[in-house]
């Protein structure tokens, strides 16, 4: 069999058995509505509060800040959209950053067509926004703030708890797309002054199609999806049950070692990041250094195109992305790589690569080996490489 | 995504290199789009003897070039400008409608390398419908 | 162990052992992103397009008509909101009926605060529409019509057909909420001039949290979820692809042979009902004795309240529901049997058994049974029918 090196975990992570095993009686046996007054439906009534728990536990949150969605996607459209149409009589300005996931900025979009004015943070080249930009932008009214814990693109951890510090005092909501965090980094909603938070199973090796959004008591939020009385009738619809189930576990057992989990990912992704800039030429690494996911690698070689690359890499059995899964098919290169400086033909040439829980040693010396090679044959085709070096170019082969 | 003779000609390009002192040599497409597409001509008494290509770009564009390039060889210069980047779609079996504009890279190359090497020539360079379906080209 | 008689398949169904089956392969192994470009999320990509096409089929429909959902109230949410907003242009009218799911009507009440101006349409004693009444009730401001395929409470099947004819006529786009109607009652999306028509795969023994709406081709609608470009770019959100395989494969299997599937349902059904009525005094079937969904049996019985028959049918093992599953729990009676002209007195009585899959003969005998000493028990303690009595009233016991 073909070798399988799987490094896309930011697009998706396999559920893992013992979040599916936990989640399997609740499909054919304990089926019940929980809505339901009899016991079948108590029963499961019961295991999505324990559900409930695990995640409150893990966020430092209260068990009734949080509310069950269909993905990261719905909460983030839940907490902007909600936030916003609850809190119009105060103001219609929201700040966010121009690197957030595209749940954020089209949903930021769709309010700038509604009336409402957003200003999109700039970010320094390695991805950060400035605390006192973020200052400055902020007017009477500023109802909400935007910020993504850590970028699925490059990596780069913001300064949660300064930023929610400085929202705190400015009396402003703070949202926080934690999508790629949760499960790779500790959060405290209470300490980093988070309002809203924003998660979704499948990026912490539970099921697809389920997140939550925390919302801390007393924010004001209308509903995004409205009709029966579920989720104390804040987010409408029969619960997905066995998905809730899965969340439940999945970030209980992602956060029982955060500490450890995190370090031998780092370990990982240093050597794999130091070995990729010294083996290959003309490769820059994206994102912050050390403010970084423990799994997130992004660079870019110059010269080559993304997509060649990582059909090339499929070829080898390797797994990879070239900016976000959610825009591949797209012409544009990412906004995030534009973003931080690069020009788009730099941009164009991104790689990223997401370790996680699968990822080994073997792994990334059989990376190390095959990528070089790859990089090689796509300059070797390329006509911007055969230009760079007609001009004489001191290339470091 | 892909067909089975688009992946064949992406993962063994025919042709792939450049001719020194070619007839004539055509560059296409925008870094900044990326997608770059350079094609070079050996010609002789008007038929293409020879063709090779550099690309800078997506699955697609790397698979049109190459079969560009085997399409003309042999071809009179004539037959090769008739070449259109619907053929090159047929030829590769399909491709995706997010990736057509590829092939229409392909056709413009071949065009810009016949009309290099006319003027080169000192022939009239054909007058070409601008056909680059790009949305990001510079304004 | 005692016996289970699980008799509230309109609240939700258990995902079948063959569906269940079908999904396992995506949680663990087949887990792209289907997104991705790498080989192991084109398959997931095209296990995607595969259910597409088996929902495609059973309405119907094209293929690029159908975008799957987090469920059945997400699916309602889209169609209203997104066309009210999209068509705003046009007019601001919106004609629905008084009967329906709480994921319409309270729908319609947001958008009656957004400036919507809403017409809630009267139900005769059987809970159908009035054509007439909808004819006249169409103004050159109404932009939507939704009506439910088939009442989850009552069962009762409106003249979709017709109305759909309407619809078109009067070139107002046509809505209907088949959450419950789909895998009982065949559905032509074309043949009906269905517009918009939500499902939701745990009503016929698919996964629950993922449901689907049909968009007919140019209908003008906006998005409910902003982001990635998901479900051609009108849907955001990493797929549930194990979810969406389940509604697939559960959607193909109930319409294989929907008709034998009613008629065994139907006999069932008829059975209970005129065993109830002839059993019970003071028993009254609510809804349309013909137009009904083929599991559906609500029943009112005087002089007694919904609930406290739940709890004492849960003794006997026997689930079922009073009401609708959403509101219970909540003290109003339902809003449908109100609107069939019930008072609220009877209307707290109501008690629906919805049968399905499992429901045997058998069961129909136990709880033939076991439901008349219940209502009897009841009625011992009830002020009411000591009044009842007193007051001469002759009851044919
Ligand atoms: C008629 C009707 N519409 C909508 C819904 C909502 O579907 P879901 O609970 O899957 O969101 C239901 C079921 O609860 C229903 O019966
Ligand atoms: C940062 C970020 N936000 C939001 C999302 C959307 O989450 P989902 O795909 O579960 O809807 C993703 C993942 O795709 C993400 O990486
Ligand atoms: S070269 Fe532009 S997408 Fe193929
Ligand atoms: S008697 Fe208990 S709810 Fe009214």
């Amino acid at each position: 069999m073909k070798r399988l090196v799987y490094m896309d975990h930011a697009a998706t992570t396999p559920t893992s058995t013992e979040v599916l095993n936990e989640m399997l009686p609740y499909f054919t046996e304990k089926f019940g509505n929980p809505s339901s007054v009899y016991s079948i439906g108590r029963e499961t009534k019961s295991a999505i509060e324990k559900a409930r728990e695990q995640v409150a536990k893990v966020l430092n949150a209260d068990t009734n800040e949080i509310f069950f969605t269909g993905g990261g996607s719905e909460a983030d459209n839940w907490a902007l959209k909600g936030v916003a149409m609850a809190n119009a009589g105060k103001g219609k300005h929201i700040i966010t950053t121009s690197i957030e996931h595209h749940a954020i900025l089209h949903v930021c979009e769709y309010l700038e067509k509604n009336g409402y004015k957003v200003t999109y943070l700039p970010v320094d080249k390695d991805g950060l926004i400035s605390i006192d930009e973020l200052k400055n932008a902020v007017t009477d009214e500023t109802i909400l703030v935007s910020v993504m814990f850590a970028n699925n693109e490059i990596g780069t951890i913001q300064n949660i708890a300064e930023i929610g510090k400085l929202c705190r005092e400015k009396k402003v909501y703070f949202h926080t797309d934690a999508v790629q965090a949760v499960g790779n980094v500790p959060i405290d909603v209470k300490e980093m002054n988070i309002d809203l938070l924003s998660l979704s199973a499948h990026k912490f090796y539970g099921p697809k199609g389920v997140g939550a959004l925390y919302i801390r008591k007393g924010v004001k939020i209308q509903q995004l999806i409205h009709g029966g009385g579920q989720e104390k009738s804040r987010r409408a619809g029969t619960e997905n049950v066995p998905g809730i189930i899965g969340l439940g576990k999945a970030i209980e057992i992602a956060c029982l070692d955060i500490q450890g989990h995190a370090e031998r990912l780092i370990k990982l992704r240093n050597k794999l990041i130091e070995g990729l800039i010294e083996k290959i030429p003309h490769t820059r690494l994206n994102g912050h250094f050390e403010k970084r996911l423990p799994g997130n690698v992004n660079v870019c070689f110059e010269f080559i195109e993304g997509e060649s690359l990582l059909l090339l890499l499929d070829e080898m059995g390797i797994c990879a992305s070239s900016g976000s899964a959610c825009s591949s098919g797209s012409l544009d290169p990412s906004h995030v790589l534009l973003a931080i400086g690069l020009s788009h033909e730099i941009a164009h040439g991104s790689l990223r690569l997401s370790l996680g829980e699968a990822t080994t040693d073997e792994d990334i010396d059989y990376i190390l080996d095959v990528l070089p090679k790859i990089v090689e044959r796509l300059r070797n085709m390329s006509p911007l490489y055969e230009e760079y070096l007609k001009k004489g170019g001191a290339v470091n082969v | 995504m892909y067909s089975d003779k688009v992946m064949d000609h992406f993962m063994n390009p025919r042709n792939v290199g450049e001719i020194e002192n070619a007839d004539g040599v055509g560059t296409v497409g925008n870094a900044k789009c990326g997608d770059i597409m350079k094609i070079y001509l050996k010609v002789e008494d008007d038929v293409i003897k020879d063709a090779k290509f550099k690309t800078f770009g997506c699955g697609a564009a790397v698979a049109s070039s190459s079969m560009a390039t085997e399409l003309i060889i042999g071809k009179t210069l004539d037959d090769a400008w008739n070449i259109s980047n619907k053929a090159v779609i047929e030829a590769l079996e399909g491709l995706p409608p997010v990736k057509v504009h590829c092939s229409v890279l392909a056709e413009d190359a071949i065009h810009e390398a016949i009309n290099d090497y006319r003027v080169k020539k000192g022939l009239e360079p054909i007058h070409v419908e601008h056909k680059d379906l790009h949305g990001c080209e510079e304004e």
